[in-house]
């Protein structure tokens, strides 16, 4: 592994360990606080975590123990980082914004300023390159951030929440430039938006309160998540629970039957996972084909592309308006959620 | 358009304007008593002149020897982190309230011919003591505490996150320093260079017993003065209009473009646009 | 004013004379220093004044000084003592204290008794200083003792007072009132030569012109700096 | 953790340490020659704790004064927008350069007996002048700026963006100044009071002039010094020794926990934590 | 109307007049640098337009003319700005933030902290009560902040972007606590998020460099979007031109036929909106029975959703990975995009 990151933080709760392949990209995924923004700073050197070690390419970036204490100062890491706000510096223009890492690393001005003209084209920000950060807009501010880190042209890219704030036009537009910066370059990416990994990442990591509780390659990660999180992500209903003869039993006695394609132990421990637009709505009990049919009570109904997504507590369905019409479906109704065994997956936790 | 938050509240203006009064009232009082038929003649008197242009040059070259020593201790002070930090931050400031002459002596004690110091660089064939150079260590001594200050609260208030960000791009320390915390605080190494050259140009304690009184070499403003009002106290404060006549201009023209142009008049708008661009619109992101 | 920041002993070696006066004779040195440098072409006099006290201590720390005035001979003693003297001090003038007065005088002062009227604000010289222990030194032999109002560390000070109508009466020299002009009036009092303050002069013992030094001294002890000191208000010893 | 980012380049250190030599090396130097046999009786002399305590309560008050009028001036500098700010800026710092001999003699043109206000005082029966009133406004007068100056620059770096968002959640203008911007400047509130209590006690020449000098009354420590030097020079500079002492401590007090302590040990961890909270950590949003 | 704005900038470009009814919310939606922002600050008074008057039940916020000069002051206007950053006061627990709308209300302390520590759990944040903003993360602030807007009360809510940096968990949460919230209230909130629009807005505004562009109720706009940003929004191509006989024709001489429920006066101008599912992919072109076709270039593929959607400059396609791996598409290459005529809407624009 080329980047190998080993910190923990008490103050924070915070103990992870990740590395990065040679021109591998990862997505970091978690709630708000999980420590994604902790992870970055620790690796661009703005954060000194208590123990731990990091190494790039074999340069130690920190060994902190009883017994050690080395420490390289951020400037001579190699990593730029994209925080989670701008902080253009207020007293240069967004081209000199742009241009410091290049100037930093001791290009001449003129070409420094070249190569900042070109990265504000590629985010579209060109028309702004003379203005002060205090006079852009908070999304022109952002594409002049990522603009900035692009420019220092790192080792190792760190971007945090880059989308933040961007139009519908800018996202995309971005989503696809950093796909061509990313491609055989190192970059941790915090997201909160799947699409990005999806696009962006060969994997993922989801950080839940300081600590990773799933990693893997994207599509693995989002298409089987075994953490509640990541079943969100990928917008996956996800019930965990004991493996049984017939499926999953979830703690609160309630049983799914599913497909599984790897022998199960009953006893073990599993999740069931099944996508809300495989989940029927029905007023009252109704046997019929379908094995998995549980009470609940609604909580929120929202619009959900043509859809209106159904809430009950952690699960939800998708149904047509008209159907929700019909059914006269509200919030604190009782009602069935019904779904076919053969849309839920049924795996190992 | 200009930002419509303002936000002092009425009563402070009445508070402000007493302290603007009890300020001013004196300045009035002395402008009163002058006796101008005779200030003019007093003023561009051979010895006048002489201890003005002295003043000026020696207040210039402490003013730079307090940026070359103090930028450097107010970072250290701000930024640093090591033992004794708050008792340097202490001791720093000891000229302040340390009464000039005293001072005066301290350096006398120092780089005097029988000083620490003094001894080996007599030896070097360098007499420090009762010279030009007397003068500007003892304005530097006096007024170093005043650039630390302020600089040091500019420094903290700033913070660190810009620098952080600059060393992430890759940028060495003394690149952050350059191109960073230096433009960033720029207003407060600024109004702490003024209060220094000021507290310099006003200098006399200090200056009298290290540096002694003659004319052309040592005698600044302030010490022509003091001598004045042995005979003449009219003549004195009359002559110290000069020192604040020179004041006026170094601060007023130091603190040009303080913040936002409130123009009024037509064509008003754009030029706040324009100066309101360094201090950022209440609204924005941009500290 | 062409002068730069270099050292005035080293500069121009040998033809500069350093004098550090008393700030009480800047206008009667100043004087003689011209005549000096009209009678010795070629040379010329830097003067230094300030309080007797810091040119001593300035001295005893190395000051380039060639001649010593001193207000007071308890200064010119702490010199004498350090043997930083080169020979023994001569004495070149005397003065005596006066009332100094505002001019339309509100208190309606007239003897050194009427100071001691209460509601009159007296001004004096602290205990420390020369006009002080003079005061003090009068006080005794009046049997009157006053209640300043504050006891000022010159007689600059006291004279500040009078003149800006802030005090009714103060004690100063009689130099001081002369040189004050009309902005004070003088009481002269019968007691003032209780206690008669001599001014003594001498060659710095560190001092590289010493003969020069000697010619300034005699002109100063001399008939013509006699004259310009009397000129003053100062008197003959 | 303890943040990671410093960013003082090393050579500043060594800038540093010559400007702090030349601040400590006459301390040291005066220190050297104090005869401590002699300072202990000294010290404790009836006319120098009289002294001390005079000095410690004027310039309490004034410090108290320059609050009441300096927190105004320096909001109307930082915040309005008016006709003659930059003029009035320059005004206010005048006190500064003008030696303050000369500025005695214009509070007395003014305060005095026969002065600007000085006959309206006296008239309803208040006489400044000989009072420690009168050292207090001396003070006062010559520590004013100080607190101005490092206010207004704490108050324009702050910026009024938190002061924008406080109105909008429906503040009224005093409840923003009290909840908001006092709390968010108080660093440099403090600064501003530090250096104007240190002017205060350290301030002679306009006490001298304005307000006399009696024991008890008006002989603040700078002026008992000033005489005890024309006696016994070493022990004006073991008396000044006290000042510094006096100065030290409070200087120390008034900036406890200046920034996050570099706690070392074990558990430093947590410490700097705590300590860091009103610095916000270089990677976070808020300022 | 109860509230109305009316207000010009000159430097910004800015001149945009609206107004809200009683208990209405109005989404504003545009492009990076349109004006979104300025148009919150200037109705909370921290901007002072150049001319314009604005007004908010009969009382005057400003009247800015030749001859007037009126200006309510911020706190006076009954108005809570969430802005685009936190801003959290940094002196003060995240308790204290909140509470500090209703403190300046005149609520005593304790009732204050009460109100406070309800909104905080209704953003899930409780358990950050006693924390300094420093000490949160950039969700967790975000979360604060919002909670802070509504403790304050106000008669009109500005929100810009308050779902920013929210996780997945977060954002619906909010989205349900602002339709609760804003039910009945009268409130602007600037968004990028179309869902946002649709749950909590009932009108729109699309706002593009500085002007109204587009403005009606939210289904209306984001069904028959007459502006190039509004169809990006609400997902749909869209093709501005002149009608003719058959339906559209394009300025690059494109002809699209399609269904129309008004008759349409040929010459006038119009739009033609057709979803991207609409469209299939050809590698040559095929005569069949949809009645639009055209030859396009291919720009970039990404996924969407279980699709993947193929763009061809301003337009968009949605395919099955399947088919796309099929025809082996990918940027560069020429194909022809096809639409039946059945799913393209005419109206005029
Ligand atoms: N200066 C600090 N002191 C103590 N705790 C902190 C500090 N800064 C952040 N934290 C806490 O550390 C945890 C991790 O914060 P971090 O900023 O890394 O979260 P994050 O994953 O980036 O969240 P978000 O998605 O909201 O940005 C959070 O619980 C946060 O409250
Ligand atoms: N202080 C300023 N001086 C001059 N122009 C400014 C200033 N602040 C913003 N602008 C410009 O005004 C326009 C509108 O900015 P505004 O912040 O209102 O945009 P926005 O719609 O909120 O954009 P975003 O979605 O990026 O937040 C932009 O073009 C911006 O560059
Ligand atoms: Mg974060
Ligand atoms: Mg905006």
């Amino acid at each position: 592994m080329s980047v190998r990151i080993d910190a923990a933080i008490a103050a924070r709760g915070f103990d992870v360990s990740m590395s990065l392949a040679p021109g591998e990209t990862v997505a970091v995924l978690g709630p708000n606080g999980a420590g994604k923004s902790t992870l970055l700073s620790v690796i661009a050197g703005l954060l000194r975590p208590d123990t731990g070690r990091g190494e790039v390419d074999g340069k130690v970036l920190f060994d902190l123990g009883p017994a050690t204490n080395t420490w390289t100062a951020p400037h001579r890491r190699g990593t730029a980082l994209l925080a989670q706000e701008p902080l253009l510096f207020p007293h240069l223009s967004a081209l000199d914004n742009v241009a410091f890492g290049p100037r930093s690393a001791g290009v001449p001005r003129a070409a420094a300023r070249e190569t900042a003209r070109h990265w504000l084209a590629e985010v579209e920000a060109v028309d702004l390159a003379s203005r002060r950060p205090g006079e852009l807009s908070g999304g022109q501010a952002q594409r002049v951030a990522v603009a900035r880190a692009l420019a220092a042209d790192p080792e190792v890219l760190l971007l945090d929440e880059p989308m933040a704030a961007l139009d519908i036009h800018a996202a995309p537009l971005l989503r696809r430039l950093l796909r061509r910066v990313l491609a055989g370059r190192r970059a941790v990416i915090v997201t909160h938006d799947v699409l990005d990994a999806y696009m962006l990442a060969d994997r993922v990591i989801v950080l839940e309160e300081g600590r990773i509780t799933e990693e893997g390659p994207v599509r693995e990660v989002l298409q089987r998540p075994r953490s509640r999180f990541a079943a969100g992500l990928a917008g996956l209903n996800l019930v965990a629970g004991t493996v049984t003869a017939a499926g999953i039993r979830s703690p609160e006695g309630l049983e799914f039957a599913g497909q599984h394609d790897a022998p199960l132990v009953p006893g073990q421990a599993g999740v069931a996972a099944f996508p809300p637009s495989a989940v029927s709505v029905f007023l009252s009990e109704a046997h019929g084909s379908p094995r998995n049919s549980f009470r609940v009570r609604l909580t929120d109904l929202e619009p959900h592309g043509d859809q209106i997504r159904v809430r009950a507590g952690e699960l939800a369905a998708d149904i047509t308006p008209a159907a929700s019409a019909d059914l006269g479906l509200a919030p604190g109704l009782e009602a069935y959620f019904v779904v076919k065994a053969a849309a839920v997956s049924i795996y190992p936790a | 358009m200009r930002h419509g938050y303002q936000g002092v509240p009425r009563w402070i203006y009445v508070l402000a304007a007493a302290g603007a009064l009890f300020v001013l009232l004196p300045l009035a009082a002395i402008v009163a008593k002058v006796n101008w038929a005779e200030f003019l003649p007093l003023v561009t008197s051979e010895s006048s002149l002489t201890a003005l242009g002295l003043s000026l040059r020696t207040s210039a070259a402490s003013t730079v020897l307090c940026i070359v020593l103090g930028v450097p201790l107010a970072l250290v002070l701000a930024r640093g982190q090591f033992r004794g930090q708050r008792l340097l931050r202490s001791f720093v400031l000891l000229p302040l309230v340390l009464p000039p002459v005293v001072g005066g002596i301290a350096l006398l004690y120092t780089f005097g011919r029988q000083g620490l110091l003094g001894r080996s660089l007599e030896l070097a064939g360098i007499q420090v003591a009762f010279s030009t150079t007397a003068v500007v260590l003892a304005q530097t001594f006096v007024a170093l505490p005043f650039l630390v200050v302020s600089l040091e609260g500019a420094l903290r208030s700033a913070g660190s996150r810009y620098e952080a960000v600059a060393a992430t791009l890759g940028a060495r320390p003394t690149t952050v320093l350059r191109r960073v915390t230096l433009p960033l605080v720029l207003p407060g190494l600024a109004s702490g260079a003024v209060l220094s050259f000021a507290r310099s140009l006003g200098e006399f304690g200090a200056t009298l017993t290290f540096a002694g009184s003659l004319q052309g070499v040592t005698r600044t403003l302030p010490l022509e003065i003091y001598l004045q009002r042995e005979t003449d106290a009219d003549a004195a404060v009359a002559l110290s209009l000069l020192l604040v006549a020179v004041a006026v201009a170094v601060v007023g023209l130091s603190y040009r473009r303080p913040g936002a142009a409130g123009g009024r008049g037509p064509g008003g708008a754009e030029r706040a646009t324009r100066d309101g661009a360094p201090e950022p619109a209440p609204e924005r992101a941009a500290p | 004013a062409a002068s730069t920041g270099q050292n005035a002993a080293a500069s121009d070696s040998g033809k500069t004379l350093t004098v550090f006066a008393a700030a009480s004779l800047k206008a009667p040195f100043t004087k003689l220093a011209t005549t000096f440098e009209e009678s010795h072409p070629g040379t010329k006099v830097a003067l230094s004044f300030a309080g007797s006290s810091d040119l001593v201590t300035q001295i005893s720390q190395g000051a380039p000084a060639d001649v010593f005035a001193s207000a007071d001979t308890k200064n010119m003693a702490k010199l004498a003592d350090a043997g930083l003297l080169d020979g023994a001090a001569a004495t070149f003038a005397t003065n005596v204290l006066a009332i100094a007065v505002p001019p339309a005088n509100p208190a309606s002062i007239a003897s050194f008794a009427d100071l001691a009227r209460p509601g009159v604000r007296v001004v004096v010289c602290a205990g420390q200083v020369p006009c002080g222990t003079a005061t003090a030194a009068v006080e005794k032999a009046t049997g009157v003792t006053l209640k300043p109002v504050s006891e000022e560390s010159s007689v600059t000070d006291v004279l500040g007072k009078v003149t800006s109508g802030e005090a009714d009466a103060g004690i100063v020299y009689v130099t001081d009132v002369k040189a004050a002009g009309d902005k004070v009036k003088g009481i002269p009092f019968a007691e003032a030569d209780k206690a008669i303050n001599t001014y003594p002069i001498a060659t710095v013992g560190s001092s590289k012109n010493k003969e020069l030094a000697a010619a300034f001294t005699a002109l100063v002890t001399g008939a013509e700096g006699n004259k310009v000191l009397s000129d003053a208000g100062f008197g003959t010893p």
